[in-house]
This record gives C-alpha cells, structure tokens and sequence, in this order.
C-alpha cells in the first residue's frame, strides 16, 4: 500500500489532560513510529477517549503538544486530518442512509472517491449483504458498528485512533478486525487503541500505556 | 488484500457538492422534512385569522408582518435539524476531520438548509398571501423579498444552531439566540411589503435587505465553523 | 430447550386476511369503475343542462353539483378512515391499517376539490378567493388533518409503527371534527347564508338534488374503486418486500 | 449481602409526585430550558410591531390573535422536549416499565410540561398585552383564557411529542400533528379576549375552552400512552 | 432475600420474532425457573435485543405468548412490570442528574424508596465515589453504565433481563458485576442475558440457546 511506504512518527510530547477541574494524565510522552500498536490500558473515567481525541485534534491537550512527523498538530490543522482516522464510541454514520451510501460518504470526507462495487463488497465481506438496502437505523447495534468500522478497508490512511473498536461486535466480526489490524500494523500503520476486552496482537511493536486514576 | 489503489483522489469542488448532495438525499428521503417547513408556514399563517376574527380589512393590514414573522419562525424551526443530528451519530466529528476547509463545508450544509426550507417559501407564500386579500405588486415584492431573506435567515440561523449543539431542548435555546439576530431581516423584509402596500417604492428597504445578506454571506459561516470546533471540544 | 428456527418463510396472505380480500376487491373494482363513471357523467349532464340557470346567480352556480358532494366526502372518508383506523387497533389488523392508509389520499383530494370549487365560486359571489369563515375554515383543518396523517407515515420508515401510529392520530383528529363543525355557532357565518337561500328557490330544489345525490352516489363509487386498487398495490408491496428478505436478499 | 429489606415500598401517589418533581428538577437544572420558552414568547410577540410599522389602533387590533397565536408556538416549540430525552436516554423504557398505570405517569408528564412552558406565560402576556395598548379587562380576559388553553395546548402537544418520538427532524413534523388539533383552542382563547375588546361577554367563549380542557384532560393521556408503547415497540 | 423465596416461573410458548418484514426467530419454547441463567448468544443482528424485549413486555411477539408465573405477560401488564428489572443497551440515566439523583429514581419507578446513605454505599462500592456530585454526563462511557446498573444492587426483583451487560466495563467491573450475578442466581433469581465477550457463571442451573440467521 503505497500510502505506508513514507516513514511517519507520531509523537506525544508532555501531554497533560484535564476534564472539568480533574487531571487525568501528566506529563505523557511517547514515540510511535510505523508499524507501532500503543494499547492504552485503564480503568473506567481514566481518561483514554480524552487521549485519543486529543492525540487525533479533537480536544486540546491542557498543556503539551501532539507532533506528527515533525510539525505540530494544531499547526498543520487540515493538513493533518489527511492521515487521522478515528472511530470513536458513536458511529458516526447517518441512520436515513444505506450502509453504502454512508460508507461512501465517509470516504468523500476524506477526499476519496470509491466505486459502489468496491464498497459492497467490502460491506459483504463485513457480512453486511442482506441489509444494503435499508436504513442503517434499522441495523441492530453490531451491525452499526460494522457500518462505522467498514472504513478501515478502504480509507487509505496511515494513522488509526480506535476507542474500544470491538464494542457490540460478535466473534466473527471481532476477528475479521482484528486480522484487519495486524495487517495494517504489518505494512506500516501506526495505531493507537483501547479495549477493556483481551487482545493479542500479532505485530511489528506493540506498546502498552496505563493510565492510573 | 490488494496493493493497488482502492480510491480515487477527489476535488475540493466534488467533496463539497458531496456534501451539498447529501444533506439534500437525506431530507429528501424522509419526505417529511421536506414538505413540513412548508406546511408549517401555511398552517401557521392560516391561524393569525382564526384567532383574529374575519375582518378583512384588518386581515390585509396585518398580511405583511404576519406573513414574513412566520416565514421566519418556520425557517428557524427547522434549524435545529442542521447539525444536530450529524452530532448526535458523529458524522460531525468526521467532518470537522475532513481534509477540507471547514467554513466551506458549513456553507454547504447552510445552502442545503436554505434549499430545503427557504427556498419552497418564495413559492407557497404568495399563495397565502392572495388568502390575506394582497395585492399583485405587494405578492411580488413579497417573494422578492423572502428570496434574498431566507437565505440570510439560514445563514444567520446557522451561527446559532452550532452554538446550541448538543444542548437538550434546543429549539428553544436557538430561538432566543437567533431572533434579535433576525430583527433587521424582518423589518427591512417586511418593510418592503409594506412600502408597498401604501405605494411606496421598495427599493430602498431591498437594498438594504441585500446590504445584510451580503454580511452574512462573509461572516456567518466563519462564525458557524468556529462554533461547530467549540461544541466538539 | 431448542430453537426451532427453521426459518420457512412466513406466508404473508396467511397471516393477515388480505389472502381472501385481494381477488375480491378485483372482482369488485371493474364494476365499481364503470358505475362511476356512469353516475358522475349523468350527474355532470343534469347539472350543466337539466337544470335551469339560477335567477340569482347566473350560469356560476352549477359548481354546486361538484362542490357539495365532494364537501360531503372529505368528511364522510375522514371518518370512515379514523373507523378503520380504530379497528387496526382494536383487533391489530393489518388489512383494516392498509385500508385507512389508502382512504386518505382520496379523502384529501375531495378536501382540495371542495376547496377549490368553493373558492372559484366564492370569487363571484362574495368578491374574494377566500374568507375566514367558520365553514371554510373546518374545511381548511381537515385538509391539514389529512396532512398530518400523511406526514406521520412518511416519516416513520417501520411500517408496523407507521401503521399504528397514524391510526392513533387519525382517531384524536376524529374528536376534533365535531368538535370544529359546531364552532359554526360562534362565528361570522358568511357562507351558511348563501346556501339557505340558494335552498329557498322551491323550483329547483328538486332537480338540483337529483344532481346532487346521482354525483354523490357517484364519487362514492370512484372512492370505492381507487381504494380497493390502492390496498391491493399496498399488499403486493408488503407481500413483494416480505418475500425479498425470507430469500436473504 | 445484607438480609435484610433494602428498601421501602412507595405509593402510587409518592411516586407520581417523585416523576413530576423529577422533571422539575432537571429543566431547572438547566435554567436554559424553563426562561428560554418565556423569552421565546417575549421575543416572538415583539417582531409583531417590528415588522408591522407603529400603527396603535392596527397594533391593539392585532393583538389578541397575535398574543394567543404566539402563546400557542411557544408552547409548541417545548413539545420536542417532553419525552425526546427520556426516550433518546433508555428512561421512558424504564418509565414503561414502572409498576404504575402509564397514563398517569403521562399525566405527570404533561403537567410538568405545563408548569414549566405553559404556566410562566399566563404571567408575562398580560405584561406583553400592556405594549399593545390593551385595556385592563382584555388583559383579564386574556390571563385568564391562557390559564385554561395552555394546559389545554399541554395536554393536546403530548400526543403529538409522543407520536413522533424517534423520528428525526421532529420539531416541525409535531407542529404540523399538532396544530390542527390546537385550533379549537386557540379559536375559544382568542375569542374570548376579542369578545372583551369589543364589550361584549367572554363567557361563552370561555366555556367552551373548558369543554376542550375537560375533553383533552380524558383523552390526550390515553391517546399519549398508547402513542408511546407504539414508539418503543 | 426475600422476594426470591418464591417459586418463579417464566415461560416462552412458541415465541415468533419479527422486525420490519424479516423473520428473526420462529417457535421458540423454553422455561426459566429460580436460579436460572439463560444466555443466548448469536451473531449481530440475530435478534437477541428483540428477543430480549419482547421478554419483558416492550416489544409484543408476532405471534406467540410469554407467561409469568402461569400468566400471559400481556395480560398482567404494569402488574409484571412489579417483577422485572430491565437493562438494555441505552443506560437509562439522565445526564443532568448526579448518579444518587438517578439511582433514587429508578427506584422510585419501581415504587421503592431508598435512604441517600444505602444508595451512596452501592455507588462507592461500584467505583464512583469520586463523581457522585458530578452530573452524569461528565462521566465517562464506563461509569455512566455503573450508574445505569447500581439498580442490580438495589431493585429487588425477581426477574433480570440483561442486554450486554458488560458493555464498556473495566476489569475490575466486569468481575464486581459477575458476582452479584452469581449471588443473585444461587439465591433463586432468574437472569436472561446476552454478551459477546466470553462469561463462565458459577449458577445453579446455565442454559444457552443460539438465535441464528
Ligand atoms: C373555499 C370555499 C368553500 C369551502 C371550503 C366550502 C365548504 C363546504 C362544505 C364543507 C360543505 C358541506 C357542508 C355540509 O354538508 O353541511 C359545503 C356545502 C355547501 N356549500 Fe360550500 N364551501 C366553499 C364555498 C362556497 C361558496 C362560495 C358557496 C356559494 C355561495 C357555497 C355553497 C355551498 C352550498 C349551497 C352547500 C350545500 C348546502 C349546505 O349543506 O348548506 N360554498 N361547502
Ligand atoms: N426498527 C427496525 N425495523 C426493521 N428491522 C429492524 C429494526 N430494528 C432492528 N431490525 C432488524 O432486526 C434484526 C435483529 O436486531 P437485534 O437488535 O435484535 O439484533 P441483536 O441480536 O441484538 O444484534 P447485536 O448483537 O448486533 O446487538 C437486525 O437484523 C435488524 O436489521
Ligand atoms: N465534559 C466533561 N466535563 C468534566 N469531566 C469530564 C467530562 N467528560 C469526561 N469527564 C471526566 O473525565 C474522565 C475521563 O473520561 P474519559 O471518557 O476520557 O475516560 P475513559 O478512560 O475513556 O473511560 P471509559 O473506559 O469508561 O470509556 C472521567 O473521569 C470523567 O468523569
Ligand atoms: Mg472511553
Ligand atoms: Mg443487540
């Protein structure tokens, strides 16, 4: 995949976060580089959805700054949303639309075109064929998830920040992401993700980062 | 997994038309959004005389004010819809994520609202107005006038529909922070209907009407961007 | 303790009663067709050369042989709708559901034909398109009552909600229809007045109400027929669609 | 794992009260919601005269169907609220599964709804109805005929809250379920206050706003209970 | 615990599920009596939260009866309510209410009054002494569903209808939350419940069944 073949690195540097009045984390730094998966572990209300949503430019960090391949974050602005993407815990996707024309969508965000073709066979692959047609409202709660995580197949981006990814999905779904994972860690993605189920995964350099209360 | 491309690169102009052909495909879709700004104009508008008795002279002499102050109320109504639910599912997140430049997305989410529920008033509310007893010149000046001012009561309201995302009970709270924001919309709108009414020349009332489009053209969606970023955090 | 999810597909016409309604409303609707077109055709011949023109109101009034019967059925379908509504309820019967769905457009297009004739009419004779009289304005809310309904099922895309829901609406609208026909009391009542006088013209009465009651029967018989043809469409749809997903498509 | 009994039972009565107190509680916690229908109606009756020109004798002929017609939007524009977060939280499946009648807990509901929207406006428009040159009879009148129609208007916007419930773009498509039932009423209300301004007595007008009072009292809460078990089927 | 001392029985008689105009499940028969865990388990989309909901009264079957203790569910109506404690997929709470404000109302629909100090005991023991005057929408994803599930602690009802209970859960929740489940089995309770994530429970009496496509 031409889009990982770049060296990239992602760098947190003295990252404070702080919510209402309450420090969360202090002084974070770490260093990620192609091929890199940082786990983050922690208890409930820790603050791992407000890391990842600073790490991709969401939230401000209280103090600290996030680098990618050099440049600050907040400096690169749209520049830098090139090469995030995020699947946070809401799905992101509209419930008036089809699974396809949603995916379509999301992919047009990012600047990308995609034949419908390519997208079905991505959603089948999900095992999403026998609800193409209806309105992703009528999708029980796996079944979203899968809509929202069908970007990853296609958005060729070399930055994944995934907050508890594997929420609502059956076993079948749980390991077709997770093969999904490893092969991107394997060409060169650098991901950041939390779970609070059990994972193992199969890559170049997996890191772990605790966040304590 | 195959090596070759799977996408193609697209233009800032295809993201945003995109984005434009969305918005409208979802309203579109549940018909309802569609037709119901209408419908609440033209049942809005019909209650001024229920609760006013049938005099027609009274009627003619209110026509104006009524039907622009409801015009407005039905374009406001409907304002709460233009971010809200793409904050509730996270497409908002995906958007402000988007390699274009926000203000231009927002202009397009502003024009879909317009299309989609100002737009169909310059047509419906001629019709009413003939029920209100109005005259050919003031029924045009009419339209003209709600043309230039549902689009700045779009964009206007744009402002305050980001501001109050992801508050409950939000019709309400954007009401009162988009109303005072309308005033000169209204008076300068509904004064041309009613310069017309009494034989005077409109134009100066258009004009200025154009003078406050023009405004809200250049400042509004800079200011719904840097809401919409805010309500994220 | 075992699932026994074979998964045969559900047979649709054997649930709802629809299985025996379909091949009878088809057998109805040609004879339905015809009479109608009979019916409203004499009645429109009765009305533009059998009776005499009105001293009072020249040639204009003849409007009344449409106006007045669709006036009648706007109301008449309002109810028979909120009546099959009620029933879905009731009983949760998915035919009685598909009927009042597909009374409503016909019951709204009486409601816009009465209007419009009205208000052509009404130019003439009071010197305006419109006034906000007790009786046109009923005439006004149930034209939004119908919408309402309409705009209810369209927005809900889960037809069994749809279904229900709308019913609910059209029996609340239901009360209110007694409710605003006897505000007439109690209000400026422009347009009762012209037609008790128009009724005093003793001649007429007679021919006119032949007219009338042969266009009524008449528009009954075309409601009846587009109905049935609009049911049977809806429960090929739902049947069509219930075949789709037991296929896995 | 104590043995004992953790808890006390309550009563039908105790728990009704803890439902509408409950609502109280959060629309004062968020201040915004309680003030924001109040400044709504204020504002709202103040783009009348704006987009009308300073006529008083127009402006005192306005006014009863202006002050009525705007009581009754405002308290429309609050409907989305009354069961939308309960329902978007999980709570109304909980309050459909509480062992108390569900029409009364609607009941609850409703008149939380009317102490909070419906109620501060028989305050303020007789306040309003003073920059319209009312007399003080008219203004009587008018109190008095928003006490009743507002709790009226209450009960007839909880069925149309609750059959839209889950639907988006909710705020117009309730206006338009919505309105034609709100007629009678605002027929009645506004009369009556007419019915004063011109001498005469408001009485009968009066009782027939409270036969749609009484009537709403029976059925809307039937009719919303039912709509909501429908909603969360 | 008292109001387990009884004998509960809960009955599915020939249940047929069906959402939008697609079958999920046909004739399904089972019978639930004290100290029984049902888990059903089943890809996305299977209809595990419509068999679920139907269970306890939300949603109605398209054909088939549900019976409680001998008696349609359908015709007890509010008087089955008194028996269930429902938990599904939405937590239930009101994000402008602290977790004590929430917790006394939903015990307050289910007709129970409750001391601040015994509520302020379960709350702290779930981990969320330090947010109890926080409003709940300033909690994260994980605590918001303690609250959502103190109610298992408090509500003292015979019958649990548990959809992915361990949504969102921290270790340390989720092993808190499989003993009160334990305990309230073996003390005669009866718990439907579906998850994804793999659970061993130590109960009197775990049947499984397999909604499939
Ligand atoms: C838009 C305007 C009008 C509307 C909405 C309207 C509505 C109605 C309705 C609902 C009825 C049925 C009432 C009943 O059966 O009790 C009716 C009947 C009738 N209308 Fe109209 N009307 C309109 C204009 C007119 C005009 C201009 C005339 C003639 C001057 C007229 C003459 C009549 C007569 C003679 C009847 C039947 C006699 C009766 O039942 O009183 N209408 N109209
Ligand atoms: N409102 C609806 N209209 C039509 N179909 C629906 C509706 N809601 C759900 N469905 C369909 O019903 C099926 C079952 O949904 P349900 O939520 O019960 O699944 P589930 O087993 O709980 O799945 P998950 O593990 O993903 O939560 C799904 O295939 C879904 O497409
Ligand atoms: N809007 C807010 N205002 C104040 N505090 C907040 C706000 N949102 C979250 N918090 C607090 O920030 C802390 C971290 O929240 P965060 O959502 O990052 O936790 P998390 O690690 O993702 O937890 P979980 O595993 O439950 O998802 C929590 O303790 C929460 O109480
Ligand atoms: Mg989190
Ligand atoms: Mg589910």
């Amino acid at each position: 995949m031409g889009f990982l073949a770049s060296n990239h690195v992602l760098i947190a540097d003295n990252l404070v976060g702080v919510r209402g009045e309450r420090l969360l984390f202090e002084k974070l730094n770490f260093e990620l580089s192609n091929g890199t998966v940082l786990y983050l572990q922690g208890a409930n209300g820790t603050g791992k959805t407000t890391l990842l949503r600073t790490i991709c430019g969401l939230s401000k960090p209280y103090a600290g700054v996030v680098n990618w391949c050099g440049e600050d974050i907040n400096s690169l602005a749209e520049e830098y949303f090139k090469h995030v993407l995020y699947i946070g815990h809401l799905p992101g996707i509209k419930e008036d639309l089809t699974a396809l024309e949603n995916l379509k969508f999301s992919l047009a965000l990012s600047g990308k075109a995609i034949s419908a073709n390519q997208a079905t066979e991505v959603l089948n692959m999900l095992g999403l064929a026998k609800g193409l047609n209806l309105p992703t409202r009528m999708l029980s709660q796996g079944q979203k998830r899968r809509v929202a995580l069908a970007r990853l197949w296609l958005q060729e981006l070399p930055l994944w920040v995934l907050d508890e990814p594997f929420t609502a999905l059956d076993v079948n779904a749980t390991s077709l992401l997770k093969q999904k994972i490893e092969a991107f860690a394997n060409e060169g993605g650098i991901i950041v993700m939390t779970t609070h189920q059990e994972v193992t995964l199969n890559v170049p350099k997996f890191e772990q980062l605790r966040l304590d209360a | 997994m195959p090596k070759t491309k799977l996408t193609q690169e697209l233009g800032t102009f295809s993201v945003l038309y995109r984005i434009l052909a969305r918005d409208i495909k979802v309203a579109l879709r549940r018909q309802s959004d569609v037709t119901a700004v209408f419908f609440f104009f033209i049942i809005a508008a019909s209650l001024f005389p229920l609760g006013s008795g049938a005099d027609p002279k009274l009627l003619s002499a209110m026509a104006p004010s009524v039907l622009w102050v409801t015009a407005l109320l039905s374009c406001m109504l409907s304002l709460s819809r233009m971010y809200s639910s793409d904050y509730a599912d996270g497409t908002l997140e995906q958007i402000m994520l988007s390699n274009q430049p926000t203000v231009l997305i927002v202009l397009m989410k502003i024009l879909a609202h317009w299309v989609l529920s100002g737009l169909p008033l310059v047509f419906v509310a001629p019709l009413i107005g003939l029920q209100f007893n109005l005259s050919s010149a003031e029924l045009q000046i009419l339209a003209v006038s709600l043309l230039m001012g549902t689009l700045a009561l779009s964009l206007i309201g744009s402002i305050g529909a980001a501001l109050t995302l992801g508050i409950r009970g939000t019709g309400v709270l954007i009401a009162i922070l988009v109303l005072p924001l309308y005033i000169p919309v209204l008076v300068f709108g509904a004064g041309a209907v009613n310069a017309a009414s009494i034989g005077m020349s409109p134009n100066g009332a258009l004009s200025l009407l154009g003078a406050v489009l023009a405004m809200a053209l250049v400042f509004a969606p800079l200011a719904s961007a840097a809401a919409l970023k805010i309500a994220l955090e | 303790m075992k699932n026994l999810d074979t998964k045969t597909s559900i047979n649709w016409l054997k649930y709802a009663s629809p299985k025996t309604f379909y091949p009878l409303a088809g057998k109805l609707i040609p004879w339905c067709v015809i009479g109608a077109v009979g019916l409203i055709v004499y009645g429109l011949y009765i009305g533009l050369f059998v009776a005499p023109t009105d001293f009072q109101q020249g040639e204009g009034y003849r409007i009344i042989f449409v106006h007045v019967p669709a006036a009648w059925f706007s109301m008449f379908l309002y109810l028979l709708m909120a009546m099959y509504a009620g029933l879905g309820l009731v009983l949760n019967a998915r035919l009685s559901y598909m009927m009042a769905t597909a009374i409503a457009p016909t019951g709204a297009m009486f409601t816009l034909v009465a209007l419009v004739t009205g208000s052509l009419w009404g130019k003439p004779m009071w010197g305006a398109w419109w006034v906000w009289d007790a009786r046109l304005t009923s005439e006004l809310i149930l034209l939004f009552l119908y919408i309402g309904y309409f705009s209810l099922q369209a927005a809900i895309d889960d037809k069994n909600r749809a279904d229900k829901a709308s019913a609910v609406l059209a029996l609340v609208g239901a009360i209110n229809v007694p409710i605003i026909y006897f505000s007439v009391k109690w209000w400026n009542t422009l347009h009762q007045g012209a037609s008790v006088s128009l009724m005093k013209a003793p001649a007429m009465a007679t021919v006119m109400l032949k007219g009338m009651l042969v266009m009524a029967i008449g528009f009954w018989l075309y409601s009846i027929a587009v109905i049935l043809i609009r049911v049977r469409c809806e429960i090929l749809e739902r049947d069509s669609k219930a075949a789709m997903f037991n296929l896995g498509l």
